[in-house]
């Protein structure tokens, strides 16, 4: 058994920011027919109002999973097992299902990684985008619909009186990622969950996308989860960060710092990894090897099999997250060697 | 655990491409594949619903088989003096524990042999529809413009055909043999799959994995066969079982218009229909073969609905779960 | 670099692709996706593309596989019109031409195992791999080429993440042993570690066979890691080409130099940096402007470029970096070396 | 959706003739329906008057011709059986199978919305799995002996119904009932199929993060989206209510056109079977094009014009 | 117990329920069973009529008759007679009636049916007296003529008419084609006026669902039901003049041989199948007309039940070269009567327990003609045809002409003797008339065997409490509202 810990030293942050969502020790298990899986294993970090908080790691670390399982939008397959979210000082695990459709909007909105199919087909737009408002505000009709022209001219489509009466497949892959982000942002909720927002769209609606999130963000206090694997997108959007290997988080801390000097040899690794720099016809650096199957995760640290600095106290004993000061925690025996290295 | 094989080391400059042994591998596959059944088996196996719904098809299959054999000529023996004699009593004989028809003939009897001609009526008439119907729909679906609009409309015109007039003009032209009402059974049943393969194929054909598959230069019909097929089937399947129903229930109506079956030929829908007079002096002569009826049918619908989410790949989680926690997790309002 | 005599691998010409829709607010029921489309690719090399979502990208590359018919145009592939093919010769072309798909959700059948998608082409081309065992033995090393695992060939492909789907569909493409292969954001859904993993196996299955790309992106900084040459697309036009090094360092036509500016940056972290956000919406290829397609969001739009289309046209020096633009981007003025290492 | 209807007409039409030429040919085949109608020793003399009379005398090409011609001055025939005019007994038989096809699948399709949802809504379910099971019993009774029990139970015994007949709403029951047991099982299978495909969309996903209620989700959401493969298989279902309930139109003596068409086959009363056949035959090929317009009604995406039926039809998954 | 039905009503509508709508009520098609149940006695009338009890004729429009030369009668007719939409009824509507039953091109049923090929010449001679002319002499031609129903002379001669304008104590009120008819009382009836103000007619094809109308109170009269329809103490039995019989094609191999024709006599345990499937008034028949027809044989006894004499015939038959093994088709109609298929399938068995190999064919009405009307079919092998005759008539000429002469409608083979008896039996009139027909029925039983003559079959009639009627022979056929009273 490895311990849970929580974030002990809140990174570095304002007066008035405040705790939005609390996630602590966070298990995540799926179903399967080889058996159970642990998908999501003991996470856990802060989002703070008015700050970004990005989740990284290598494809099917979890992500999305940590982000459903919040959002408490997890397939039928998977199921918390262990600990607690907590968003606004409420704990989501009390809430009955009745209680928690009060949440889901006001409260918490998430966009999907899947987002470019998750429009309803067959309504338009404009209904999807007033339904938030017909739910929680009991708007009519009319009015709802009026509100979401205003969301879809915040988001930047343009004409958005004609539009809103189009039918998503009339859109293209990136006014429907918007229109997605309108809907989360809708009821400016305390906490935006944003899975891969923009990794359908060319980098000049990213850009687009990104003004907006921070605009919203600075306007109404909000905290966002943003999970992307565009370390350059996590550099410019945001304030901490937590890195994530095979369902655990093996790393925390603000931006700046981890990407500077980073305390886990997969952050390194994944820093290394970025193709800025190499000329062209050489070789971009990557990690060796493979990360564990979930049905299949060591005993001891996650990443031993990859790991340069791996030793026999890494087969044995998983490290547990640990403070190294300034706001940053590392799940890593050797984070003091890495950093000489 | 499993035994973890050797990571395939792509070092650092991805330059050593050398294949790895493949011994390992190689043992692997062949290992996998009767596993694929034996697994499908054992699935099969913790549904407790769909064990039962196969058991029950492989009795009706055996009596079908073996019944007739066994029953002799029981079945057609009349016996005018015991006639309509209630079921549940063994003072007859054990012929008549289920009772005895109008004629004085075992009931059971009757059901068992009734059991080979209904099935025998039923499944060609399906299979035989099933497979026109479905590859036809496939592939006018696949290839769509044209091919797909007159197919569309020929399935039209069959639809809109009474199939009475059909019944009476083959029974009546050639003659009420089994081939017979199998064959017009068939022919009017083949737009329902027609229909239903052409919509599903015509979907599949602008996916983008059969895109892939065309960039290799696959011909249609192996793109049909490798990639449409195994997606319309399941559907097909579950189409022939309710099917499977109505022609049963078909050739009971065409009983009881009294140009089905034929005695001394006996089929449920017969008996059925000629029971039906005899309802308020003797009930069981119409209420047994019915049941014979909803149970089959029930039966091969569960089994169906089983297979299809069985090979499924997206569904199969369904049926590996231990009963009581799935239930609980099927709920979309949990939470934790 | 390839040698610049040789005739190109694939040459395509005018080429146009237009798609029948529903008709638009102004009548307009034809959408021409790909216009007049000039480009060519040099054996051996890459050719980055990339352009605004929607730009036609997927399209000419679906074209060049003859999953589209082209409307005008035509495209030569070794000196060889694919489309008057037949038989034989159109299966040794086939495979001569591969492709990896944009979605890896939906390009690989889900009824189908790794394994089994993986060898499909053989099914095809049973010359390359006769037996069984071969197949498998080649199927394992496919698999560990891009990266997973040899257990993995008798997974289906729901149990993989999306960024392992996508190295499926790359194994696949690389089963037939093509001259060049389209890819189509093939590390878009990849993290940055695998990311380089299958970047290093594209670059050394070229280093070693001479292997083309068409290499389909939005990651900026990805193209200009592995491409030779960079088209810009726009609406359906190629508006600009060039070396990477001319394209990335120089760009000419206002939209590449919008492009590179909005690419965010890993220095980022600094501070905030200028960069040229293009206001509104790409116009709709239903309705495309007169005159520049790029004007309507040109910040150094006038009253020529409404009306007369611009023609490609090279700045002294560098004859092959073509741009369509009347008023192209200076050097020096504020296009953002981006990309750059910091 | 003007263009698109009027290609679907035009298209239809090829089909309706062969449809009604197909019956003409096929009916001739049964055999001549002199003796049914003449006297029992009537002379040969007198078969050959009753051929010419009625026009069987001719090769049957130019019989068909006749009748074409007569179907395009709208005259369809003479029943040899009432002397009436064949058009004006199908389309008197036509509106009473009509409604109670309309009722039947008013009823199904409601039914089977509301049982087929909640039976999604917990796939492998006990509710999914006794609803299955009841759905799919009730689609394989026969409707004759169901009929007949009902008379029994319902008339007889509790004397709460009328055996049969049209006299009043309540002899409404017995025959919907009846009819509607299948169209009801097998849609209650179709819906809840294409309903558990639906819930498990991601759209569906995107609306419980909205905070949409259950119910919302379940009415709003996944329904319509399902609607288009039930729309398919109730469409399949009417034809057959329309073509066949005959077995129970017979039993309640509904007068419908089922009834009559068995009679006139039985009876060889070529001109009321034609004509009625062709009545059937344009209510199908209406209600296709009525289903296709539903479809783009539904959903936005099938709208384009000229373009066939898009969606898929999901057939049930159960377990 | 009455939910639904239309009880207040019932007072002075009398309801009935019948097996089948009737195609149309035009009285020239009175001999169709659909149609004559309505029409005959109701809406039009003969100019004399048959009573089924006693078998003697009666007047009705006609007052007198008697033959008038060899070849002619004359008819008294009633003066105080008017058609219900109030024209007179005269001699010369009577003639036209007859002319337009028997001469037309209409095609009509009673023709072929009731006379043969000849026409009639019927002469108006006044208004109340007239002449019909035969071409050959004709003992019963009064007989006859109780099948021609009389309509007014604007009744149309070029197309049979749907509603029909009689003389009847009732008229046609309102057909609502297909779900039901309802004719109301003639209030210038000539004769008594009938008990109900209206009868209102329904029907439905299922004997049950009959049954069921009645026993829920729906309807007053049910007509047409079967032992096991369920009408219970309602039902009442009545002999109904149907002979059920199986109809040899005496031309085709095996069954040319008498002694297999006589060895299916012997393997049919006729009382078994009365025993088993019907009630108790059905009697096992020797001849094809029941008892009350001019011509019944008393003292013929139906074949005994003999296995093995049938046996022992068929092994005969094989051993001088008869091909007793080829297949002979059993061909029956589909409810020709209740319970057929199962008096079908026990013959099926019984024929095959004698030796012979039986293939059993159900069919509908249109192909059972081809077997049963001349021409008939000839490539189908040997034919066992099961019939039901029933001799609405009461004189056995109307049966021997049509099922024994050599070329008979519905006859398959004869001798040119039996022709000649047969042709002298119709000739001849009163007791010598009855005794050459119970000659031609016995020696029909011994020399000829065309038929295996098995059941006088009873017809049941369901009778709500509040009617009081009671059923004789013709009630198949016709049934006289004028014959119901309210009971009590
Ligand atoms: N239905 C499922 N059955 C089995 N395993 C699953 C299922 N869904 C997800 N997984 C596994 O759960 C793990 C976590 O998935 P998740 O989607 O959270 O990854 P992610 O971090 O979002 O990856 P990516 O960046 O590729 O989206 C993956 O390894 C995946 O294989
Ligand atoms: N089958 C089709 N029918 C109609 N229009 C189409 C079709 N396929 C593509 N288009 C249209 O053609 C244009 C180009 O599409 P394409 O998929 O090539 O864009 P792309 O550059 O690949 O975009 P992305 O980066 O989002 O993948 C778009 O406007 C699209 O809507
Ligand atoms: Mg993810
Ligand atoms: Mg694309
Ligand atoms: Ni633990």
């Amino acid at each position: 058994m490895t311990t849970k810990t929580r974030l002990s030293t809140a990174p570095p942050r304002l007066a008035e920011d405040e705790v939005v969502l609390q996630v602590s020790g966070l298990d995540v298990d799926i179903d399967t027919p080889k058996g159970v899986l642990r998908a999501v294993n003991d996470v856990s970090f802060t989002a703070y109002s008015g700050r970004t908080i990005a989740l990284l790691g290598e494809s099917g670390c979890g992500k999305s999973m940590t982000a459903k399982a919040i959002a408490g939008l997890l397939d039928p397959v998977a199921h918390v097992t262990g600990g607690s979210v907590t968003l606004a000082g409420t704990d989501l695990a009390a809430l009955t299902p009745r209680q928690r459709l009060k949440f889901a909007g006001p409260e918490l909105g998430i966009v999907f990684q899947d987002a470019l199919t998750a429009l309803n087909p067959v309504y338009t737009v404009g209904t999807q985008l007033g339904e938030a408002f017909r739910i929680h505000h009991g708007l009519s009709a009319k009015a709802a619909k009026a509100k979401a022209v205003e969301l879809m001219g915040h988001v930047g489509i343009p004409q958005p009186e004609t539009r809103v009466n189009s039918y998503p497949h009339q859109f293209s892959g990136g006014m429907r990622q918007r229109i997605l982000i309108a809907m989360a942002v809708a009821l400016s909720p305390r906490l935006l969950i944003a899975d891969e927002p923009t990794t359908a769209l060319d980098v000049t609606v990213q850009a687009q996308i990104m003004d907006l999130l921070r605009s919203l963000r600075a306007e109404s206090r909000m905290a966002i989860v943003l999970i992307t694997h565009d370390l350059a997108l996590v550099a410019e959007e945001a304030d901490t960060v937590a890195v994530m290997y095979a369902g655990n988080v093996i790393e925390t801390g603000p931006v700046r710092e981890v990407f500077s000097e980073p305390h886990h040899p997969y952050t390194k690794g994944l820093l290394d990894s970025v193709p800025v720099g190499a000329e062209r016809g050489e070789d971009l650096t990557s990690i060796a090897g493979s990360p564990p199957e979930l049905h299949d995760i060591p005993t001891g640290c996650v990443y031993q099999s990859r790991c340069p600095l791996a030793t026999e106290l890494c087969r044995a004993e998983r490290p547990a997250l640990q403070a190294t000061g300034d706001g940053r925690e590392v799940a890593c025996h050797f984070w003091k060697e890495l950093a000489v290295a | 655990m499993s035994p973890q094989l050797p990571d395939p080391q792509l070092p650092p400059g991805g330059r050593a491409i050398a294949p790895p042994s493949t011994q390992a591998m190689t043992l692997n596959v062949v290992e996998s594949l009767p596993d694929k059944k034996a697994s499908l088996f054992r699935l099969l196996l913790r549904d407790r619903f769909a064990t039962a719904a196969a058991v029950v098809l492989v009795l009706v299959a055996l009596t079908a088989v073996f019944g007739p054999v066994l029953m002799g000529d029981l079945a057609t023996k009349q016996n005018l003096s015991a006639t309509n004699r209630p079921p549940f009593s063994l003072a007859d004989g054990w012929q008549f524990v289920l009772g005895s028809d109008s004629l004085g003939r075992s009931m059971l009897a009757r059901l068992v042999v009734a059991t080979r001609t209904t099935l025998s009526v039923a499944v060609p008439a399906v299979l035989i529809s099933l497979l026109i119907g479905s590859l036809w729909g496939v592939w006018a679906g696949y290839h769509r413009g044209r091919r797909e609009t007159i197919s569309m409309r020929i399935g039209d015109v069959i639809m809109s055909f009474p199939s009475l007039l059909l019944a009476v003009v083959v029974l009546y032209v050639f003659n009420p043999s089994i081939a017979n009402i199998v064959l017009i059974l068939a022919l009017t049943r083949i737009p329902i799959y027609l229909r239903t393969a052409r919509a599903e194929s015509a979907e599949l054909q602008s996916r983008t994995f059969v895109d892939a598959a065309r960039t290799f230069g696959t011909a249609p019909n192996a793109i049909i066969r490798r990639h449409v097929i195994p997606v319309v089937l399941p559907t097909m399947l579950t189409l022939a079982t309710l099917e499977f129903c109505y022609v049963m229930l078909a050739e009971s109506s065409l009983s009881f218009l009294g140009i089905g079956i034929q005695p001394p030929d006996v089929s449920w829908g017969l008996m059925v229909a000629q029971g039906r007079q005899y309802l308020q002096t003797a009930w069981w002569l119409s209420l047994f073969p019915g049941l014979a009826i909803v149970i089959t049918t029930v039966a091969a619908n569960m089994l169906a609905a089983w297979l299809r989410i069985a090979t499924d790949p997206a569904q199969r989680w369904r049926l590996t779960l231990p009963r009581k926690r799935f239930i609980a997790r099927m709920s979309p309002k949990e939470v934790k | 670099m390839p040698d610049v005599a040789e005739a190109p691998l694939l040459d395509i010409r005018g080429l146009t692709k237009n798609f029948h829709v529903a008709s638009a607010k102004n009548g307009n029921n034809v959408l021409c996706a790909l216009d007049k489309i000039d480009l060519h690719v040099n054996r051996g090399e890459t050719l980055g593309l990339v352009g605004e979502s929607g730009c036609g990208k997927s399209t000419l590359a679906r074209t060049l596989l003859m999953l589209e018919r082209p409307d005008e145009g035509s495209f030569a592939f070794d000196g060889i019109d694919p489309f008057t093919l037949k038989g034989k010769a159109l299966l040794a072309w086939r495979r001569r031409v591969q492709m990896v798909f944009q979605d890896p959700f939906a390009s690989l059948n889900s009824r189908m195992t790794a394994g089994e998608i993986i060898s499909e082409p053989w099914l095809t081309h049973r010359d390359l791999y006769p037996t069984a065992a071969a197949r498998t033995a080649r199927v394992r090393e496919l698999l560990m080429l891009v990266g997973l695992r040899a257990s993995d060939a008798g997974k289906s492909p729901q149990e993989f993440s999306g960024g392992q789907r996508q190295r499926i569909g790359i194994a696949r493409a690389l089963a037939l042993g093509p001259d060049i292969i389209v890819l189509d954001e093939p590390v878009s859904a990849l993290d940055l570690s695998v990311q380089a993993q299958v970047l290093n196996l594209l670059n050394d299955l070229q280093q070693r066979l001479g292997v083309a790309y068409i290499f389909i992106s939005h990651d900026l900084s990805v193209v200009r890691h592995v491409a030779d040459r960079v088209a810009v697309m726009y609406l359906g036009r190629i508006i600009e080409t060039g070396t990477a090094e001319q394209v990335f360092e120089r760009p000419r036509h206002p939209y590449t130099a919008a492009l590179m500016s909005a690419s965010p940056r890993l220095d980022a972290v600094e501070g905030r940096r200028e960069r040229i956000v293009l206001r509104g919406e790409m116009p709709s290829p239903l309705d495309p402007p007169s005159g520049c397609r790029f004007r309507t969001r040109c910040w150094k739009a006038t009253e020529l470029c409404a009306t007369t289309a611009p023609l490609p046209s090279s700045p002294a020096g560098e004859p092959d970096h073509l741009a369509e633009c009347h008023h192209p981007m200076e050097l020096g003025e504020d296009s953002g070396r981006l990309a750059r290492a910091s | 959706m003007w263009t698109f209807l009027r290609r679907r007409i035009v298209s239809s039409a090829v089909p309706l003739v062969v449809v009604v030429l197909g019956v003409f040919a096929l009916a001739r085949l049964t055999g001549n329906p002199a003796s049914l109608y003449l006297p029992l020793n009537a002379t040969q003399q007198m078969r050959d008057d009753f051929a010419a009379r009625n026009g069987l005398d001719d090769p049957l090409w130019i019989q068909m011709a006749n009748y074409i011609g007569g179907v395009l001055r709208l005259d369809f025939g003479t029943s040899l059986r009432t002397g009436e005019d064949a058009a004006t007994m199908a389309l008197r038989a036509f509106p009473a199978t009509l409604q109670l096809a309309g009722v039947t699948m008013l009823l199904a399709v409601v039914l089977a919305v509301i049982v087929g949802s909640w039976a999604a809504l917990k796939p492998n379910g006990l509710a999914d799995r006794v609803s299955s099971f009841i759905s799919m019993a009730a689609a394989s009774i026969p409707d004759f002996w169901l009929a007949i029990v009902g008379i029994f139970v319902f008339a007889i015994t509790l004397g709460w119904l009328p055996t049969s007949g049209v006299a009043s709403g309540a002899s409404w029951v017995l025959p919907i009932a009846t009819l509607l047991l299948r169209p009801f099982g097998v849609l209650v299978q179709i819906v809840r199929g294409a309903m558990v495909s639906s819930l498990s969309e991601p759209y569906i996903k995107l609306a419980r993060s909205k905070g949409a209620s259950e119910t919302r989700v379940v009415s709003r959401h996944a329904l319509r989206n399902a609607a288009a493969p039930a729309l398919t298989v109730a469409g399949d279902l009417a034809v057959g209510l329309i073509n066949g309930a005959v077995v129970v139109e017979t039993i309640f003596g509904w007068p419908g056109i089922g009834k009559l068409m068995i009679d006139s086959i039985l009876q060889r009363d070529f001109a009321v079977l034609q004509a009625a056949v062709l009545v059937t035959a344009v209510s199908i090929f209406t209600l296709n094009i009525v289903i296709d317009l539903l479809y783009a009604l539904l959903d936005a995406r099938v709208r384009p014009a000229g373009s066939m039926r898009k969606r898929r039809v999901h057939v049930p998954a159960t377990a | 117990n009455s939910g639904g039905s239309t009880g207040g009503a019932a007072g002075d509508t009398l309801r009935i329920v019948l097996p089948q709508e009737p195609p149309t009520l035009e009285p020239c098609e009175g001999s169709l069973t659909a149609t004559g149940i309505v029409t005959r006695s109701n809406i039009t009338e003969p100019l004399v009529e048959r009573n089924p009890t006693s078998g003697e004729l009666e007047a009705l429009l006609a007052t007198e008759w008697e033959a008038t030369g060899e070849n002619q009668w004359t008819f008294t007719l009633r003066d105080d007679v008017t058609f219900s939409d109030g024209t007179p009824f005269t001699a010369a509507s009577a003639a036209f009636s007859i002319d337009r039953a028997v001469n037309s091109d209409l095609g009509c049923n009673v023709e072929g049916y009731v006379f043969g090929d000849d026409d009639l010449v019927a002469t108006a001679v006044d208004d109340t007296t007239l002449t019909v002319e035969t071409v050959r002499p004709d003992p019963i031609l009064p007989l006859r003529l109780s099948f021609v129903e009389i309509v007014p002379e604007s009744t149309s001669v070029t197309e049979k008419v749907r509603e029909p304008i009689g003389t009847g104590p009732y008229s046609v009120a309102s057909w609502e084609t297909g779900t039901k008819l309802t004719l109301d009382r003639n209030d210038d009836y000539w004769g008594d006026a009938p008990a109900y103000a209206s009868a209102e007619y329904q029907w439905r094809t299922e004997g049950t669902v009959r049954a069921a109308m009645l026993t829920s109170n729906e309807v007053d009269v049910a007509v047409g039901l079967g032992p096991d329809d369920g009408a219970g103490e309602l039902g009442v039995d009545y002999a109904n003049n149907e002979t059920v019989a199986l109809r040899f094609s005496g031309d085709i191999a095996p069954l040319d041989d008498i002694r297999v024709r006589q060895a299916i006599n012997y393997a049919i345990d006729r009382d078994g199948i009365l025993g088993s499937l019907y009630s108790d008034g059905t009697n096992v028949a020797a001849q094809l007309i029941p008892t009350g027809v001019v011509g019944f044989n008393d003292s013929l006894e139906p074949w005994e039940f003999d296995l093995d004499a049938a046996k022992a015939l068929v092994d005969e038959a094989r051993a001088d070269g008869v091909p007793v093994d080829t297949e002979i088709t059993l061909v029956a109609r589909n409810s020709l009567f209740p319970k057929v298929t199962e008096v079908s399938q026990v013959l099926q068995e019984q024929l095959s327990q004698a030796g012979l190999t039986v293939k059993l064919s159900m069919v509908d009405t249109s192909q059972s003609l081809q077997y049963q009307l001349r021409p008939f079919v000839l490539d189908e092998g040997p034919i066992a045809l099961l019939v039901q005759h029933g001799n609405q008539a009461g004189d056995a000429q109307f049966t021997v002409d049509q099922y024994m002469t050599t070329d008979g409608a519905q006859s398959t083979f004869g001798t040119p003797e039996f022709d000649t008896m047969l042709a002298d039996a119709g000739l001849k009139s009163g007791d010598e008339r009855a005794a050459a027909y119970e000659e031609i029925f016995a020696y029909q039983n011994e020399e000829i065997v065309q038929f295996a003559t098995i059941a006088h079959m009873v017809g049941q009639i369901g009778l709500a409490t509040t009617v009081d009627y009671t059923p004789d022979a013709a009630t198949g056929d016709e049934i006289r509202l004028a014959d119901f009273v309210p009971a009590g």
